[in-house]
């Protein structure tokens, strides 16, 4: 653990760090490290570290300092990270936090104290659209992204039948519009299971049953493993093709399900193939460093924190906020996607892919990998809402 | 000893508890250390008004933290839709809080013992999943709160300081209240019906309606708690009321002392500063908070505040009253 | 073979027994007498540990026992018959009788089972029935029988006829007397004074937790003797 | 005309298959003490939880002061006025002696709930002057502050008696209040009794001391297995042969 | 239509078992000892992680099941022995707290060992298979395997607890332990016995539940509350109870996922039953609950009281 405690004395330990020298640059990172919620902030935590580590330390040249929080994916722990980030470490950035729940209650804190909020994963509709603001920016694809792409994909591929699966949530039902707003065939059924749900059979009979062409799914975290054994085990993969949205990726997902993850789709803005050389950089240190293949969850706390570095060199040091921002929206940093830009709204102008789970010869494990450019310069759906130019 | 009819020594140790925050905050320039003890006076009250029922009443609630977030989501709904101010959103939340109380009440005080701790769980559980699933209320991710509760023209919801003497003040009253409840009769008779209901059955006291109000009067508060909470965090989530909080109010029960005046506001400020310095050691924290629950429990049944007073009794043992 | 020396004992802080002296001889029917209240029962309950003993000795064919667990002192042959029966309610009565049964195999318990049923016929009669479904004096009957099952060489009986109708009482007293010529050393506590009389060597009376008069049955029954007096017939 | 204090016609419970109280008649007379005697499984202690009101009978009427009140629930019958102590000393534990006293002093005065008792002590120096009287009558005064677990076996009965008593009853139902008492304690609290309460409050009362019995009733009703044996003046019951015969139970035969 | 209904009673069959061989050893604990053990939901948690552990050495699936069992046994074993039996005198509030600490040291060792996140709990090929039943259903062979261990499972518990000596002297103890320990009974040495045999039964779902699951820190929660309110429902310390339970639960909670919504647009508009019918499906078993405590408090089965 990174976390620096600098004095036993309760105020003192709260009060640590409130006096830095201002040629540092300070990075607060919230992200949920204990709970259910840690698959996904230890791959942030992986990608950002790594970031750091390959800059020496630096960002943008000054010497630079990371503070982790852990949100253990509560919105109110969250919320106090975020206050002791902006009043009692007074960073300059923060990077967070894993999810969107604990973004929602984050964001406004964060924002009104001026300090920049780049977020690593989530990006809810409503923080592109009408509450976007000019100190937030989001790395990844707006949360209704991938699945918007994945109708145009369909589309093209002239499938007719699509079964929607997804947790009963904001998220869940995000997908599921972005899906309806782009896919023209029929939707032969939604369902929204709870988030909570260790049992997936109903669905998968459900499934079964309507005999649909593909089956889209979405099932973050551990329910993700779940679903995934559960459709290989209910003998559906040979019955229609699953495609899945942030429900598998490189590493510990793939690790934990297994062979039942062979052949399955993903929709991702990144890949660990994609061919250029701030991928390469990325995927060989990553590699070197972990042993394993990279996340898009990695990925993109990485982008995030070469995102500050570009910004710090181009604004020439932290001083001038405002240099800062136009840095940052100028996205004057080599993503690892290759192709980046940010819109209006500061969320992303990006490619989006069609990936697929097989085998990696040469990590000797599965992968997701690039298997078509779906969309390129995409963007979301909620930038006309933004205000900002 | 400490004599039941004063309200002093409880508000006495609440206002020098309350009065480190801003202490701290001014020592050190770090108002941060303010929004810590924001979440321990928010949790002191929640912890008070389970102690209402849990340590005089007898009524182990495993969903108490329901109450917590009802009071949040009435006030972000009321904040949201143009109606900040806390004039409105107080009867609001009293009401809607007690109310849910007064029928979580009904049907589980019909029961006892373990099936009271589970269908309490359940019924708690049951609003969870509510909250979680309706899309209203933002479902799963929450809701955000853009306007913290209007005290008064001239206040500033935003302003550090001032926002700390609301929660301050609010907590203090709060918590008096609930002392002036066990303190009363009716405390007495809560106590009584606890001790031995076929007893105070046969005394003329009505068990049921005297746990039912002490169950509403504890809902009511955990309820104005999660007012404060929803200001605090400006924000309101399912996960308020999940059973791992109500387990976590449990917890800060116990280690404070359980059926003792000050044990809420001793288990609340033990348990964020442990919470927050623990977790700023390891986030594998709950790996030591676990051990010390179950050292508390098995070893310190009065919790911190019945170590206190033992302690302040070797010290002077003159004052004992020959209590044992 | 069973030996109180001075024991004092009681509930928490309070004790019931003072310095409590028994002589229970092997082979013999002693008897426990006094009011209610006086210490019957805790003396009962303090042969198997389960009230706290303060001060004294029980000794047990020369072996200390204060201090063993219940299960221990019931190994080495001592069985009770508790006041109130405390039949296991949920189980059927061959259920409780095989529960306690000492038997390995399944063979010797049905043996023993068989001559439970031999002392007290009505149980057969009703093998199969709850225990709870039996009336007082069957179920009276059951705890007897259950306390055999344990192959005991000494059997305590509390209160064992208490409540029950005549003819169940004297089927009792009956088969205690069978236990007594089968040579078993047997504690009764019991408030009716003729068949004790009858059935008891040794008889003891307490009052206020202290064993205050012992003797024979021709000593008990004299009519204006002293033990009348302390039992305040 | 005069009602009897407690009167019970045909009371009847089984459980299950078996009579508990057959057909029993029991009156008790304004001011009188009146006591109830039988062997361990007579039916007393359930004849007193039917009167009480916790357990219904299957037949039979009880009525207080001439009224009716078969119907009522337990509850309803404690503010009636019938009161009862409880064979096992059952005393709110977490409450100091005094506390106890106030309890039932709250009782007689505000028995049922209201808002005004969440957030005042109702008559508090009335109370407080009360409390100390009956704390002095019972002679528990120096123990004031303290919880019941601390006190004898002794002082636990006086307070019980004492609650009883501060409740403001009509009826006392006294079940066994000698149980277990030293021969001290138990002629002191014969005493409190006969000079505290007789007279003023009739007093069913359920005991096994004889010596007692015979020193504060008036009446004795004597039950054996559930029936009333014998009803009658102490001196008559002392000198029935049938009671003698059936209670002390000494014709056991094998 | 019919194959579709059966395959989802097959489900909610499938469920139920599984609820019930966790909520078995609840019950059972609960009934003997009157101890609440919330850290039973960790119990089977390490039973799945032991199950991929021991997969992992043997190379066998189900000779990893029965060892994963065997390992939750013992650490039941001393949990009852360090920590439980000093609390079985004590109130229920303490029993919920101590094993609620239990809770959390469970699931950060776990998340250290093992990490955060979940771990690979597979099946064999032999195992992964579909089974063609009658009416078309072709069902998992795994799931129909989870099915068989848990009848048979549930036959050996009714067959231990009605027929052995040591069952009678559970169900004795269960009710009167004072005196089955004066019938020279060790009776501190048979709820150590009861605890880790409900610990096995624990490690047991889980390792056998791994491959379905997500095998991670915390997975024993949503499992822990949902065979809570089996046993609540039951009838606390009645298997029978819970078996029955287990069983509606299972097919309750399964035909609300299946069936629930298509039964509201019946009724509502279908927004209204695409909103209202997932909502109300995660709630239909709490509001089972509910419903059967306010009209039976005490379960469906209730126990003989204790005396």
């Amino acid at each position: 653990m990174r976390k620096t405690l600098t004095s036993l004395g309760l105020l003192a330990a709260m009060s640590a760090g409130s006096a830095m020298a201002d040629e540092t640059v300070d990075v607060g990172l919230i992200f949920s490290l204990s709970g259910s919620g840690a698959v996904l902030g230890t791959e942030m935590q992986k990608g950002a570290d790594l970031a750091l580590e390959i800059s020496g330390g630096k960002l943008g040249g000054l010497d630079a300092r990371f503070v982790y929080e852990d949100d253990q994916r509560k919105p109110d722990v969250g919320k106090t990270a975020a206050e002791k980030l902006t009043r009692s470490e007074k960073v300059d950035f923060i990077i967070g936090p894993s999810y969107s729940n604990v973004m929602m209650a984050v964001h406004t804190p964060v924002v009104r104290s001026g300090t920049i909020l780049i977020s690593p994963n989530p990006a809810p509709a409503d923080l592109a659209g009408k509450s976007c603001n000019e100190n937030y920016f989001a790395v990844p694809f707006q949360n209704d992204q991938p699945s918007e792409a994945l109708g145009l994909y369909l589309n093209d591929k002239g499938i007719s039948k699509v079964f929607v699966v997804v947790p009963n949530y904001q998220a869940g039902k995000d997908v599921v519009d972005g899906f309806k707003r782009t896919f023209k065939g029929e939707i032969v059924s939604e369902i929204y299971t709870s988030l909570e749900q260790n049992d997936f059979s109903a669905e998968m009979t459900e499934i079964k049953s309507r005999a649909p062409e593909a089956v889209l799914a979405f099932m973050p975290g551990g329910l993700g493993v779940q679903f995934v054994k559960q459709y290989d085990q209910a003998g559906l993969k040979s019955q229609a093709d699953l495609y899945t949205i942030f429900t598998v990726f490189n590493g510990v997902s793939l690790d934990a399900i297994g062979a039942a993850a062979d052949g399955v789709y993903s929709v991702d803005q990144w890949t660990y193939d994609l061919d250029n050389a701030a991928n390469q950089e990325f995927v060989t240190a990553y590699r070197a460093k972990y042993g394993t293949l990279p996340s898009n969850f990695a990925a993109m706390a990485y982008d995030a924190v070469r995102l500050v570095d570009g910004a710090v060199t181009a604004a020439g040091g932290i001083e001038d906020k405002d240099a800062l921002r136009k840095a940052i929206k100028a996205a004057s940093f080599q993503s690892v996607r290759g192709d980046f830009a940010f819109n209006n709204n500061q969320h992303p102008i990006h490619s989006m892919y069609l990936a697929k789970v097989s085998q990696d010869d040469e990590a000797g494990a599965l992968a997701v990998k690039r298997e078509a450019l779906i969309v390129e310069k995409m963007v979301d759906s909620f930038a006309g809402d933004c205000g900002l130019e | 000893m400490m004599t039941r009819d004063s309200a002093l020594p409880v508000l006495l140790i609440l206002a020098l508890a309350a009065g480190l925050g801003p202490l701290g905050a001014l020592i050190s320039d770090d108002p941060y250390i303010l929004s810590i003890f924001e979440r321990f006076l928010i949790f002191a009250v929640a912890a008070s008004s389970l102690n209402l029922i849990l340590g005089y009443g007898g009524m182990v609630s495993f969903g108490h933290a329901v109450y917590l977030g009802i009071g949040a989501y009435a006030t972000g709904l009321l904040a949201n839709a143009g109606y900040p101010s806390l004039w409105l959103q107080l009867p609001v939340v009293v009401l809607t809080s007690g109310f849910a109380a007064f029928l979580i009440g009904m049907i589980a005080l019909r029961t006892s013992g373990v099936h009271f701790i589970m269908i309490t769980l359940a019924l708690a559980q049951i609003l969870y999943y509510l909250a979680q699933s309706s899309s209203a209320f933002g479902g799963d991710d929450g809701m955000v709160i853009y306007e913290r509760s209007a005290l008064w023209p001239g206040y500033d919801a935003f302003d550090p300081w001032q926002f700390y003497g609301f929660i301050a003040v609010s907590a203090l009253v709060l918590i008096w209240l609930v002392d002036v409840v066990v303190r009363s009769d009716f405390g007495r008779r809560l106590v009584a019906v606890r001790e031995n209901g076929q007893r105070a059955n046969a005394l003329g006291f009505d068990v049921m309606g005297t746990r039912l109000t002490a169950f509403v009067i504890a809902g009511a508060v955990c309820g104005l708690a999660g007012l404060l909470l929803a200001n605090q965090s400006e924000f309101a989530t399912p996960g308020y009321s999940n059973w791992q909080r109500s387990g976590e109010l449990l917890a800060v029960v116990i280690l404070g002392g359980v059926g003792t005046r000050t044990g809420p506001v001793w288990g609340a400020l033990v348990f964020v500063v442990v919470e927050h310095y623990l977790a700023s050691v390891t986030s594998h924290w709950p790996i030591l908070f676990g051990p010390l629950l179950i050292l508390i429990v098995l070893f310190f049944h009065q919790g911190l505040a019945g170590l206190f007073d033992s302690l302040g009794r070797r010290l002077r043992p003159q004052t004992g009253g020959g209590a044992k | 073979m069973l030996i109180f020396d001075k024991v004092s004992a009681g509930y928490g802080q309070s004790p019931v027994l003072f310095g409590l002296d028994l002589d229970l001889p092997s082979g013999s029917v002693s008897t426990l007498l006094g009011k209610n209240g006086m210490g019957k029962t805790t003396t009962v309950r303090t042969i198997f540990g389960l009230t706290s003993r303060i001060t004294g000795d029980i000794v047990l064919n020369g072996r200390r026992i204060n201090g063993l667990p219940a299960h221990q002192i019931a190994r080495m042959g001592v069985a009770l018959v508790p006041e109130g029966r405390q039949v296991f309610p949920t189980l059927t009565v061959v259920e409780n009788l095989v529960a306690t049964s000492r038997d390995v195999t399944a063979k010797a318990r049905a043996a023993a089972v068989q001559q439970i049923f031999e002392l007290f016929p009505r149980l057969e009669e009703r093998k199969r029935s709850y225990a709870n479904l039996l009336s007082g004096g069957e179920q009276q009957m059951l705890a007897i029988g259950r306390a055999l099952m344990t192959r005991p060489r000494f059997l305590i009986l509390d209160e064992a006829t208490e409540g029950l109708a005549p003819v169940i009482r004297r089927e009792i007293w009956a088969a205690l007397k069978r236990l007594k010529e089968e040579h078993y050393t047997i504690l009764v506590i019991d408030k009716s004074l003729k068949p004790l009389c009858k059935l008891g060597d040794r008889h003891n009376i307490i009052r206020k937790g202290e064993c205050v008069w012992t003797g024979d049955s021709e000593g008990l029954a004299q009519p204006e003797g002293e033990a009348m007096r302390l039992l305040g017939v | 005309m005069t009602h009897p204090a407690l009167d019970m016609r045909g009371i009847t419970v089984r459980f299950g298959g078996i009579l508990a109280l057959n057909e029993v008649n029991l009156s008790l007379a304004p001011g009188s003490v009146h006591a109830l005697i039988g062997p361990n499984g007579a039916g007393k202690t359930t004849l007193v939880s039917v009167l009480s009101g916790e357990r219904r009978p299957n037949q039979g009427t009880v009525s207080l002061n001439g009224r009716d009140i078969s119907g009522l629930s337990a509850l309803r019958r404690a503010r009636l006025g019938l009161t009862r102590t409880y064979q096992l000393t059952a005393l709110f534990q977490g409450l100091s002696l005094r506390e106890n006293l106030l309890l039932s002093l709250v009782a007689r005065d505000q028995p049922s709930l209201s808002a005004l008792d969440i957030f005042r002590r109702r008559d508090k120096a009335r109370h407080a002057a009360e409390v100390e009287d009956f704390l002095n009558r019972f002679a528990l005064r120096d123990k004031a502050g303290e919880k019941p677990a601390s006190l004898s076996h002794g002082d636990r009965r006086r307070l019980e008696i004492a609650m009883a008593l501060a409740s403001g009853p009509e009826v006392l139902l006294l079940d066994e209040p000698l149980a277990g008492l030293s021969t001290s304690d138990a002629e002191a609290l014969v005493r409190t009794i006969n000079e505290g309460i007789r007279g003023r409050i009739p007093i069913l009362l359920i005991e096994h001391d004889m010596d007692a019995v015979f020193q504060l009733s008036d009446e004795i009703t004597v039950m054996v297995n559930g029936t009333v044996l014998a009803n009658g003046k102490p001196d008559e019951i002392r000198a029935s042969p049938e009671v003698q015969a059936a209670y002390l139970s000494e014709e056991d035969d094998f | 239509m019919t194959a579709l209904i059966l395959e989802q009673l097959l489900n909610g069959l499938q469920l139920g078992v599984l609820l019930f061989l966790i909520a078995a050893g609840l019950t059972l604990i609960f009934g003997v000892m009157d101890f609440i053990n919330l850290s039973h939901g960790s119990l089977f948690m390490l039973g799945a992680y032991f199950a991929v552990l021991f997969q992992g050495l043997t190379g066998s699936f189900l000779f990893a099941v029965g060892l994963a069992g065997l390992a939750v046994c013992l650490i039941g074993l001393l949990f009852e022995v360090l920590l439980v039996r000093r609390l079985y005198d004590r109130s229920h509030l303490d029993h919920v707290l101590v094993t609620y600490g239990l809770i959390l040291v469970a699931n950060e060792s776990v998340s250290i060992v093992w990490g955060a996140s979940p771990v690979f709990s597979g099946l064999p090929g032999e195992l992964s298979g579909l089974v063609a039943l009658p009416f078309g259903i072709s069902y998992p062979l795994y799931r129909l395997l989870v099915i068989a261990v848990g009848i048979a499972v549930a036959a050996l518990l009714f067959w231990l607890v009605k027929e052995t000596r040591v069952g009678m002297r559970v169900r004795a103890g269960a009710t009167n332990r004072t005196i089955v320990s004066v019938m020279g009974v060790n009776i501190s040495l048979l709820f150590t016995m009861v605890f880790a045999f409900g610990a096995f039964l624990a490690g047991l779902a889980g390792a056998l539940a791994g491959p379905l699951l997500s095998v991670q820190p915390g997975m024993g929660e949503t499992v822990l509350i949902l065979s809570f309110v089996v046993v609540v429902i039951g009838g606390l310390g009645s298997i029978k109870g819970a078996l029955l339970a287990a069983v509606m639960v299972g097919l309750i909670d399964t035909m609300g996922r299946a069936f629930l919504r298509d039964f509201l647009s019946a009724f509502f508009s279908p927004r209204v039953a695409s909103e209202a019918g997932p909502a109300l499906a995660s709630m239909l078993v709490y509001i089972l609950m509910a419903l059967i405590l306010f009209f039976r408090p005490e379960g469906l089965l209730p126990m003989q009281k204790r005396s």
